[in-house]
């Protein structure tokens, strides 16, 4: 294994050092319970949003904390869920006396981790609402499972549910929005390499020279499906009808789309997909309203990419174009 | 009689039995997961040995609480609150006692597999932990007139063909379930760990 | 080899593709021959900044392309110089009556490829000034050669240089400032990993598993010093003692510092660099008043670093500030 | 006499060639440049054949102008505006003309490095294409005498001499320059596709 590292037990709190030195206008990092919160939290009057999980896939979620994003950010360590006394410690520090949502992607480890932080901040008298994302069209949906992985889709959530937080809206209004994304976002990934934990020191799996993993999740986990390499065209089209026919999107559906690139992927073959997920959606009369194409929501080093695909109102779309200024996302500021 | 010093000795036990099976644990996670539930473990049980060296517990009760404390802060993923849970049930069973019973002890793992089982949702055959957990417990209540050493014996082996019985499903709970029929022909590494747990106390608890 | 892409000779043509259909609100793309140029140009009235080099460094220099950095981009094919009728073509279409302003890394192709195209520009009445960055410290600077490669400081150059033009100030003065840039940036980079240009297919160098290449350029060239692998702390170590040295920065100097990713390495170790990097520059008493932490000059997937490092007097900060909105970099705006 | 219709056939046998070497070319850039310089090579002289085929020139000025515009544009690098400059220079020399003796060769081909060596200003012993040319150029003034065959044969073997001589030099011009002493015992990439180009030449413009 080689990584730019100094201890693996170290890099997830050298790596916090770092973000707090770099962007110490925006945020400010607590240590032991990790988190990070927006420099001028908690701003009063205002429901606060907390995010977390796993660390390894930055930006996400400790690059979103900002103003008109996250209040707060919890990192475990890599690729593991943070732990329930990490979310109280955010949860207070950001709450403006409005409540706080706690934004869960469905893994059990989260999904139980903020359970038992929500129990805790709730009993000291803390409104806390949580709503999980489960948007990975990979994972078979069905009453007896755990349901689906939370991927790509977070990243959206996050910035419209931050905007919508960041406006006044109230706690109801802040978690039905985030339902609504859940509702009309789906997500898939890919990979052409694996990724390895530092703490593991090797990779998490092996691909062969010329094997893809497509389904796959951000954590390394096995996908959907091994293939054999195939054109960017050819791949694009196989996860954008996985992700399509899911809600189903249709024709004249104004979507917000992410090509996520999964950390390894280089922006010239970013915004190449890009350019296939264009056709894909012409083809379909899907129009795309917005997009992001680059690294935000990453598993390490792995190369490989994701698609989000997000029906967006007019509400969403205003509420995408309000002023965000993170580490990760910034414009309007 | 299980008293305040023989849980002692089965936490560190089972300090020392997770770090031997880090890598263990860690590569029947990577098979269905992501490859941390070794790593998860011994993380937490080095952090527990550490809290109980610090300050001696003063009785069951406390160095149950201690260890949920420490797991619930330490470990995360679903391990974590998992456990925790587990000896935080227990240990609430086992306010202010300094010495068990079998039945006592049987009380305090069946208020930790309830709590388990109420945190996580899961049924048996949804191939986690709870498959070695609730075959474990009805082994035990089995058992339980026999005394400390014949129970947990019981409940070892029950626990381990548990496990084993997770191999052919298909998961439902935890993230082994993100892969649906390619979870088969794998044992998942929960059950493993709960195993463990228990062939430690039986270790530890018995004499 | 395995890449998210068609075919090796379209790498460049549907990346662009993709640029365009992504930022459109930014820039505008022409093909054959290949430039990208601000959405709004020619802006009458001010100096043009046009640069341009290889593909597969990207975001560098498309990504840099909009309101407050550069007016156009010239992208050659993957680390291959672009040629004079992309700089002639990018030159007249952003010649706002007051002159261009060639930005060129110092390789001999891009060097001779703009000299052309500026011979070809001045012949028609445009008034065409270049300006070289030569920052790369791990090649040996003399008389006797070609001088060093132009590596990181091109990035922060355009930034600057670009506030300087679009604040209007006049061709000598945007000249001089970007003189100014490269008398007082020094760079290094390091890879932990090759890359695999595209019509090559296999990668341009081997690296063992626990070998690193220290003053790496970008091109997967091979660096100054093949080593064993190190902790962060070390290789921050060796690499800021050769750019600190060079210039040399000192006590008390105030700096603009890049953290920037060759392309597959992962964010979070990124930003543990840069707490390493915070870490010598306070030993040594050197201030940093800006940075950037994350992927801006890459080399496709190659997993390394480089550390940049700009003495910064008042005005650049000042430009450095001021809105900039592009692809790849965006802030006040 | 070189005709018009040689001058074809020369462009058209360096495609053949440079199809023939882009791996080799490209081997040895990768050892000590970016690898690319075959590539290069045999995209520009791709476009040439094209060229040519789609449009044939008028005289051997006419030819080497096209040759140059569609080096420029297509092979970027240092190549290609050195290898540019040599055709429009060489094209300037030879302007209108549909058939050169021996000196007329010469005055192109010595016109092209003059072009060369003032773009790229290298000297001899940097490591880069002019130590096959300028030793080339040398070996061909002597022997202009003996006629066309002669005096091509005269430059290969000058070329290959001045090919081979680069391997032990430490390069001062180019990327391989950023290497220092590294770029020692490798034969230089662009030295090598001068001496393919000349013999080229003797093979089909002798005749
Ligand atoms: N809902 C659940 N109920 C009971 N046990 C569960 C549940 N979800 C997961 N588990 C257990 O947790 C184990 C995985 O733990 P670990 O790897 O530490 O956490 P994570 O899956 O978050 O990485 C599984 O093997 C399984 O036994
Ligand atoms: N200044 C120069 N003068 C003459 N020849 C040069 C000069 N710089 C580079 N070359 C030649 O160009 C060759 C490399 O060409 P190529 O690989 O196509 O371009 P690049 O180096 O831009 O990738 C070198 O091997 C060398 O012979
Ligand atoms: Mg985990
Ligand atoms: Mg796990
Ligand atoms: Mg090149
Ligand atoms: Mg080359």
């Amino acid at each position: 294994m080689k990584k730019l590292i100094n201890k693996p037990e170290d890099v997830v709190r050298e790596s916090l050092e770092g973000m707090q030195a770099a962007h110490g206008d925006i945020i400010k990092v607590f240590y032991e319970p990790h988190y990070i919160v927006r420099a001028d939290a908690p701003v009063q009057g205002k429901v606060g949003v907390v995010s977390g999980g796993g660390s390894g896939h930055e930006p996400m979620h400790g690059g979103f904390v900002g103003r008109g994003m996250l209040d707060a950010a919890c990192p475990g360590d890599v690729f593991t869920s943070p732990t329930p006394d990490q979310m109280e410690a955010a949860t207070k520090a950001v709450d403006g006396g409005k409540g706080v949502l706690h934004l869960v992607k469905n893994y059990t480890g989260d999904v139980m981790n903020f359970e038992m932080a929500a129990e805790l901040c709730q009993a000291e008298g803390i409104d806390v609402e949580a709503v999980v994302i489960e948007d990975d069209v990979a994972v078979k949906d069905s009453l007896y499972t755990t349901g689906r992985r939370g991927v790509g889709l977070t990243v959206l959530a996050e910035k419209i549910i931050g905007a919508s937080a960041e406006r006044g809206d109230d706690l109801k209004k802040v978690a039905d929005l985030a339902r609504a994304c859940q509702a009309n976002g789906r997500s898939m990934g890919m990979a052409l390499t694996s990724c390895t934990v530092p703490a593991a020191g090797k990779p998490t799996f092996e691909l062969g020279v010329d094997e893809i993993e497509v389904g796959i999740g951000i954590h390394g986990e096995p996908g959907r499906e091994r293939m054999k390499m195939k054109s960017a065209k050819e791949i694009v089209g196989i996860m954008s009808e996985a992700v399509i026919s899911d809600l189903p999107f249709k024709s004249g559906d104004e979507t917000i789309v992410m090509i996520n690139g999964m950390g390894g992927t280089p922006l010239i073959e970013l915004y190449l997909l890009y350019n296939e997920f264009v056709k894909v959606a012409q083809g379909k009369g899907i129009k795309i309203a917005r997009r992001l194409v680059g690294n935000y929501i990453t598993s390490l080093e792995m190369e490989g990419f994701s698609i989000t695909l997000l029906k967006a109102d007019p509400d969403m779309l205003k509420l995408w174009d309000a002023p965000v200024h993170t580490a990760g996302l910034r414009w309007g500021v | 009689m299980v008293t305040t010093s023989s849980v002692v000795a089965w936490l560190q036990k089972l300090n020392d039995v997770y770090t031997e099976n880090k890598s263990y644990l860690t590569e029947l996670d990577s098979a269905i997961g992501d490859a941390d539930h070794g790593i998860n473990m011994a993380r937490g049980f080095a952090k527990v040995a550490e809290a109980i060296e610090q300050q001696a517990p003063e009785d069951i009760g406390a160095a149950c609480k201690t260890v949920s404390m420490t797991l619930i802060k330490t470990v995360g993923g679903a391990s974590g609150p998992l456990y925790g849970t587990f000896f935080l049930k227990g240990s609430m069973q086992a306010a202010g006692k300094t010495e068990l019973d079998a039945k006592g002890l049987l009380d305090l793992l069946e208020a930790g597999v309830d709590g388990v089982v109420a945190r996580g949702k899961a049924e048996l055959e949804d191939k986690t932990m709870v498959d070695a957990w609730l075959p474990a417990i009805e082994a035990m209540k089995a058992a339980v007139d026999q005394g400390i050493g014949p129970m947990l014996a019981a409940g070892v082996e029950a626990a381990e063909n548990g496990m084993k019985a997770t191999i052919p499903l298909v998961a439902r709970k935890g993230r082994a379930s993100y892969l649906g029929e390619r979870s088969k022909d794998h044992q998942d590494p929960g059950a493993t760990s709960t195993h463990l747990m228990l062939k430690a106390a039986s270790e530890t608890l018995a004499g």
